[in-house]
């Protein structure tokens, strides 16, 4: 396919920043997050550059606009300044680091960089929908945010699209012997609101898109105007079954903003409650894909382990789901040590009998196998990240990236679980190694020293990256701070961003209908963190 | 599936007894915060008014509203205030009044 | 005095119609009055086919003179079994003179086709009621000539003249086909009236008699559509104005089926059984083959004439059955087989004629016979919708309506093949039987599809939604749906009739064992199994009438609100998410794969996009009928083969067509001398 | 649209008729208007061994025709306005609203063009269960409180330290 041809083979990071800067200036390094100052003219010629190397790739794009208006002066569009592109590249062959580049678009077009880096797609349509500036070719977008029903005026981050949002392109048309088969918004009891559009000859899956618009609650929107310590709570919260990991991102992005870290101890306290969080996901996604399959009993045994672990979590930290942990500078709380030790093993292994039972009983992982297979190309492509990319092979891990947000995971480092196969029972069994790597992990921390520490952020004027791991995959923020350290642009990026566009793809690959829950069991995403 | 079913007979009964009898895991979950009126001067009111992250706190003559319902439980005000504010342990706070969820709490130094 | 004398009158009748109709066709009284005399020959049709069924068999009469036995020009006959036949044709010929002004519009077109149509009309008649093999096949060809000029309503559409030549082929073959069968029967009994053959039928030798019964067959399969002589019917109906394919459909492929009954039962009975088994397999292959395609039809016309081909071989596998009763001497169920055939004749020519004339008013609503470009209909066309809906109930088989009660009549005489004393043949029947069965199944999955695709649901075009009522025709269908109607509940008289007729074939008095009460019908046998298709109607309709009265008793209780069907809160339904023709008959596509071959084409615009930037998707899965795929492409292959072949004679050389001249003599002297 | 006199009177009967008509049986169907997933998660796990609301004769169920109670999360995001009134009148009466968590509550996010804020903006709501997530056992509270079988507690709490009623 166009986008991993290997133009370049496996340059190190130095070679491809010497080389991005050649084609624009080198702005700033900090803490394995290097920024490059790209000219429009040279933004594609940068692209290919970065895209061609086997080792990178593109972990998030994002636009800024350039003036600062606060949630009060609602729906007020951006004056005529150009608009910031920064494209965010994860570098992970040799030292793991991340790569920010910075263009500023004048006119209302940028080059189509998904043409380069297909992974950008998802990106253009959101920029377009918040900034108005599209690629140019004039390709079509998909509506990603924007709800198709006019009544609804939204507020924008910047310019408004030229023509109005209905005419962001809507997904499909029908056409021959299939018809589309309309499933959500509101779907089974306790799932999240969101829409499929299932294409089917009456048999087998045609086609499938999803609208996650339901849930856009505008969340990079409110947090301008905040200051990092009121925005935190809304950031937790954008996804709150990665709370700590999408906590501990926006957090790192604020610290790195202000040149501070973390105390050790505390860092430690974040990467324990990061682990328990991914303890927590793994089972309740094991449950999920118990129900998909309809062996009930197994779904009750890992709902067992799951209730247990949250319990673990309330016991630990004070909350099921370790809300309100990550503060920027530090952490709130410290763990109970002792009931952690005394209380997680138990649980744990009650995960473990479930997960062993299941591994042994043929009609659950007959199910699982050959179903919703994703290739390693295709995750590459599309930038997936997480358990869905490692199942395919990549060793993808927000969590090798050093410094700002992995101290702890440099002392004691990950051991990445990958599978080849690429299919459901691929990211199940990668589930069940980072379940048995957490536990790992989290007793090695607690023997690290925990305590409930926070070190000042002094307001200043800067930007920042943040990134941590969540058990949905690697989640991104981008923080500009204003001189009394409010927020004047912030990007969240939780995994989910990511990994729905990976979904449709799976359920693509022949499967019947009666696959889609289980694929997206496996996949253990949420509608919120999509929609932000 | 009758290996599953033993499975599950196996490992017995986890179920809690709530409503009819408490639940011990209902102590270590996170509740809203109650006050010390003795101990609530008004520059506490307003420093906790101040972390609160959502609109659960607010002062209206010379009472602290707090409005339970509003209050996520996130523990700020307690951090706040240590001696101010313990949690009240209560979660059974389910209501058919929207209004019975708002309290006045009377400010140190301010009733009248 | 004799039902020929009412039969003349409709001949006239016709004949001045096709006069009105040629010289006034093209203004709109003129057109009127054309169909006012067709109708009126219809009546007259109808009246005296209805009392030869009473009257039974008349002499042969010579309206040109020469009455004698080696035949003159014309020689004339009415017989009982030719009866139902016409009054079928007066019928649907009623039915279609009230259908036909407000269809078409007056044109020159419409004077040609009007002036065709009813000399069609009159040449059935004239095939029904020939007495002598002369009459007959130049009556016969002279149908298929005038019906090939209805046909050809629209010549400028080149898939009109692709059809029209489908029928015109095929046609011509049969013909010759029927006349060498003739020709044996005449030769091998020195006769060329019917009476006298029939009554000379001792005379052919066995192996003639099978080669002329195996002629005929084939030769009026032709026309009656057996698998695998049915291709011209998907090709002619849709292409032909709807009143033209009702005719196709209600009459002319019913007189193959009068011509099988002719030789199989009166001019050649063939002694053993296996022409009845031919027979009879073959129907059955016909109906489950004709309904198996109809469900992969997306055009309604198509579909409709793919059912036809269905109730062909239901039709046929009854005479078939009734053929092997016979040589096994079961008279009774040899006469109620006939009957229970005869009965389909006449069900399948009311239903299939109203469906197809519905058809019509579909097409002129909305300018499209593509079902996926339809639905809705049942609220802008809703008195066409009711009438269509009868007929739907009818081709289905379902009870209360007629087609119902001919199945069960041909069922209950198939089960009893048993009787036959032969296992092999007892099998074969039921097998037959079986078969039927998976015909009957897929007809009502077929034919919900057929009116719910097109009627229900919401409309998936602008054409579709736009669609009014005003100005279609009514009257003739809804005479037809009467028609269904009667056929059902009147069944105790059209059994009786039947009858009478099934006598003069069978020289078997079946009347008192088949309805041994007034209302209660007995297949032949009275230990086998009972029913009365009137008081099941009765009943049925009733029952209807139950959950209404059960709302009406609950209401002042109940409280109740009606609100929007629950859509799972999407912003609003859109046609493209509702069940389409090819996807509702999709699970027959997987099943049915062997026979179908489908390929399955699929685009998706995000699959050559590299970013999945979704776009349209287009899903397809076409099937070319197997008999096209396997039989006709090749022989169209051959036959241009050949005349490729032979091209080279034909130089335009004027010397070297001299010298093939002097060839041809040269030769003929030289046999001469020999 | 905060409930007035007549508003919490009819509550109180409908809460009557539903607690003589559901009283031993009451089916669910939940309602996401933009939360965070987390409501969720609580939600599925009260079928789960360890809560089993199946016990109490409570049961989910996907189709709002045959509900009973409409369980709500979520700070009623606008966009979403349309597909819960649809889900709100597609259930038949008597029907029983309940607003869960801190979001349908108005505790996380103010109104804006976004969202509504609190559910009871386009819902008419019964009961309230706050809760940033209410654990499986405040929503069982919350379910027993919405059918008459428990009594509120929150008329009677002062949320003053020790208790003392001042």
């Amino acid at each position: 396919m166009t986008a991993v041809e290997p133009r370049a083979t496996g340059r190190t990071r130095d070679q491809l920043v010497s080389s991005l800067a050649g084609l624009g200036s080198l702005h700033a390094e900090r803490r394995g997050v290097v920024t490059v100052r790209i000219p429009a003219e040279a933004l594609e010629p940068a692209t290919h550059a970065a895209a061609g190397n086997p080792g990178v790739r593109l972990a998030d794009m994002f636009a800024e606009g350039s003036q600062e208006a606060s949630p009060q002066a609602a729906g007020a569009t951006a004056d005529s300044d150009a608009t910031v592109l920064r494209l965010v590249w994860a570098h992970e062959a040799d030292e793991p680091g991340y790569i920010i580049t910075e263009t500023e678009i004048e006119d209302e077009h940028y080059p189509p960089l998904s043409d380069i880096a297909p992974a950008a797609f998802v990106e253009e349509c959101e920029i377009y929908e918040q900034f108005g500036i599209r690629p140019a070719g004039g390709k079509p977008l998909n509506r990603v945010m924007l709800p198709p029903h006019n009544g609804i005026e939204l507020p924008t981050l910047g310019h408004r699209p030229g023509e109005p949002p209905a005419e962001v392109h809507a997904p499909h048309v029908v056409g021959g012997q299939a018809f589309e088969f309309p499933f959500g918004p509101v779907r089974q009891v306790g799932v999240e609101s969101l829409y499929y559009g299932l294409v089917t000859s009456g048999e087998e899956v045609v086609d499938l898109y999803l609208f996650t618009w339901h849930k856009h609650r505008g969340v990079e929107w409110r947090l301008r105007g905040k200051t990092m310590h009121e925005a935190i709570r809304l950031a937790e919260r954008t996804e709150g079954l990665s709370a700590v990991a999408t906590g501990w991102a926006f957090a790192a992005a604020a610290e790195a903003a202000a040149g501070v870290a973390p105390p050790a101890a505390a860092a430690r306290t974040r990467a324990v409650a990061l682990e328990l969080e991914r303890l927590y996901n793994h089972a309740a996604a094991t449950a999920a894909l118990c129900q998909a399959t309809g062996l009930s009993v197994g779904q009750s045994a890992a709902e067992i382990a799951l209730e247990r672990l949250l319990r673990v979590n309330a016991a630990t930290f004070g909350h099921r789901y370790l809300f309100g942990v990550i503060e920027p500078g530090g952490v709130s709380r410290a763990p109970d040590a002792e009931a952690l030790r005394r209380e997680l093993p138990g649980a744990y292994g009650e995960l473990l009998r479930a997960t062993d039972a299941l591994l042994r009983t043929n009609s659950f992982v007959d199910r699982l196998e050959a179903c919703g297979v994703l290739t390693a190309e295709q995750a590459s492509r599309l930038g997936l990240v997480g358990p869905v990319a490692r199942a395919t092979g990549l060793a993808t891990d927000a969590r090798r990236a050093p410094v700002a947000a992995g101290g702890p995971y440099t002392e004691i480092p990950v051991n990445i679980v990958t599978a080849q196969s690429g299919d459901v029972f691929a990211r199940f069994q990668v589930m069940l190694g980072e379940a048995a790597e957490s536990v790992r992990l989290v007793m090695e921390f607690l023997g690290g020293g925990t305590a409930a520490a926070c070190n000042l952020v002094p307001p200043r004027a800067s930007t920042g990256l943040g990134w941590a791991e969540s058990p949905r995959g690697e989640v991104l923020a981008w923080v500009a701070l204003d001189e009394d350290g409010r927020v004047t642009r912030a990007r969240l990026r939780p995994g989910s961003v990511r990994n729905w566009r990976g979904f449709d793809d799976a359920c693509r690959s022949q499967n019947v209908f009666t696959d889609i829950p289980i694929i997206e069991a496996s996949f253990w995403l949420t509608a919120a963190g999509m929609a932000r | 599936m009758p290996l599953w079913f033993i499975r599950g007979l196996r490992r017995g009964v986890v179920t809690t007894r709530y409503p009819a009898r408490p639940d011990a895991s209902a102590t270590a979950l996170p509740t809203p915060p109650a006050f010390r009126p003795g101990k609530l001067t008004r520059e506490l009111a307003d420093r906790m008014i101040s972390v609160c992250p959502g609109p659960a706190l607010s002062r209206a003559d010379g009472n602290l509203i707090f409005d339970a319902g509003a209050c996520t439980a996130c523990g700020r005000c307690a951090l706040a205030a240590p001696d101010a504010v313990t949690p009240t342990g209560e979660f059974e706070l389910a209501t058919t009044d929207r209004a019975a969820l708002v309290k006045m709490i009377p400010i140190l130094g301010e009733e009248r | 005095m004799n039902p020929l004398v009412v039969l003349y009158g409709a001949g006239g009748a016709w004949l001045a119609a096709a006069l009105a109709g040629l010289l006034a066709g093209s203004s709109r009284p003129g057109l009127r009055a054309c169909c006012a005399l067709s109708g009126l020959g219809g009546a007259a049709a109808a009246a005296g086919g209805g009392w030869s069924l009473w009257y039974g068999n008349t002499p042969v009469v010579a309206p040109g003179g020469a009455a004698t036995i080696t035949g003159g020009p014309l020689q004339l006959q009415m017989t009982s079994l030719a009866g139902v036949f016409v009054a079928l044709l007066g019928v649907v010929a009623v039915a279609i003179a009230l259908y036909a002004p407000r269809y078409h519009e007056p044109a020159r077109g419409t004077a040609l086709y009007l002036a065709s149509y009813n000399v069609a009309l009159l040449a059935c008649l004239a095939v029904l009621a020939a007495g002598g093999m002369v009459t007959f096949l130049v009556a016969w060809e002279t149908m298929s000539l005038a019906c090939y000029l209805v046909i050809l309503r629209h010549p400028r559409r080149d898939e009109t003249a692709r059809g029209a030549f489908w029928f015109l082929a095929l046609s011509e073959i049969g013909f010759l086909l029927v006349v060498a069968a003739f020709v044996i029967v005449s030769a091998k009994t020195h006769a060329t009236q019917l009476d006298v053959m029939a009554a000379r039928g001792h005379l052919v030798p066995g192996g003639w008699r099978a080669a002329a019964f195996l002629l005929a067959l084939a030769g009026f399969g032709f026309k009656a559509g057996l698998v695998p002589l049915h291709v011209w019917l998907p090709e002619a109906h849709p292409v032909a104005p709807a009143d033209g394919s009702a005719f196709l459909s209600g009459v002319v492929v019913k007189l193959g089926v009068y011509g099988i009954a002719l030789f199989a039962f009166r001019l050649d009975p063939v002694s053993g059984a296996w022409p009845g088994l031919v027979t009879m397999g073959t129907g059955a292959l016909t109906a489950a083959i004709g309904i198996l395609y109809a469900l992969r039809e997306r055009d309604i016309k198509r579909f409709l004439a793919y059912s036809t081909v269905e109730n062909t071989g239901i039709i046929v596998t009854a005479l078939g059955a009734a053929m092997v009763f016979h040589a096994s001497r079961q008279t009774a169920l040899y006469a109620f087989l006939l009957i229970a055939g005869l009965y389909h004749v006449a069900n399948h020519g009311c239903y299939k004629t109203l469906l197809f004339l519905e058809a019509g008013v579909v097409e002129h609503t909305t300018g499209t016979r593509d079902m996926d470009r339809l639905g809705g209909l049942v609220h802008r066309l809703p008195r066409s919708a009711v009438i269509a809906f009868t007929g739907t109930l009818g081709i289905a088989a379902l009870p209360p309506l007629n087609g119902f009660v001919s199945e069960w009549l041909i069922f209950q005489g198939l089960f009893q093949g048993f009787r036959t004393g032969s296992h092999l043949t007892a099998i074969l029947i039921v097998l037959a039987a079986a078969t039927l069965g998976l015909t009957g199944g897929l007809a009502v999955y077929a034919f919900v599809r057929g009116f719910g695709i097109p009627y229900l649901g919401m409309p998936r075009t602008r054409q579709a939604a736009d669609a009014r009522e005003e100005g279609q025709p009514i009257t003739g269908p809804a005479l037809l749906a009467v028609a269904c109607a009667a056929l059902a509940v009147g069944a105790p008289v059209v059994l009786t009739a039947l009858s009478r007729t099934a006598r003069t074939v069978t020289g078997t008095a079946l009347g008192p064992l088949l309805l041994p009460g007034k209302l209660t019908v007995i297949p032949a046998h009275a230990d086998f199994s009972a029913f009365s298709p009137t008081y099941l109607a009765v009943f049925l309709v009733a029952a209807c009438a139950v959950p209404v009265l059960i709302f009406l008793a609950g209401r002042p209780r109940a409280a109740s609100v009606s609100v929007p069907v629950w859509d799972g809160g999407i912003v609003r339904f859109r046609p493209r998410m509702q069940y389409s023709a090819m996807t509702f008959s999709a699970p027959t596509r997987v099943t049915f794969d062997a026979l179908y071959r489908p390929t399955v084409s699929v685009l998706r615009a995000s699959d050559d996009d590299p970013a999945g930037r979704s776009g349209p998707v287009h899903y397809d899965a076409q099937v070319t009928p197997v008999f096209e795929r396997y039989l006709y492409r090749p022989v169209v292959r051959a036959v241009e083969w050949l005349a490729d072949a032979v091209r080279p004679m034909q130089s335009g050389d004027v010397n070297l067509y001299l010298l093939y001249v002097f060839a041809v003599i040269l030769l003929a002297y030289l046999l001469g001398a020999v | 649209m905060n409930p007035g006199p007549d508003e919490t009177a009819t509550a109180t009967r409908l809460r009557a008729q539903i607690a003589a008509q559901f009283g031993r049986s009451l089916h669910i169907r939940t309602l996401d208007t933009g939360s965070c997933a987390v409501c969720e998660q609580e939600i599925r796990l009260l079928s789960a061994p360890h809560y089993d609301l199946h016990r109490l004769g409570f049961f989910f169920t996907p189709a709002p025709r045959h509900a009973d109670l409409l369980l709500v999360t979520g700070p009623m995001v606008r966009a979403f306005t349309l597909a819960a009134r649809k889900a709100y009148e597609a259930m038949p009466g008597p029907k029983v609203v309940v607003a869960t968590g801190a979001c349908a509550l108005g505790g996380v996010y103010r109104p804006d063009p976004f969202v509504h804020g609190t559910v009871d903006a386009v819902l008419p709501v019964d009961v309230w269960i706050p809760g940033c997530p209410p654990s499986p056992l405040a929503l069982l509270n919350g379910l027993g409180v919405a059918v008459g079988r428990l009594a509120e507690k929150t008329p009677g709490l002062t949320f003053i330290a020790g208790g003392d009623r001042s």
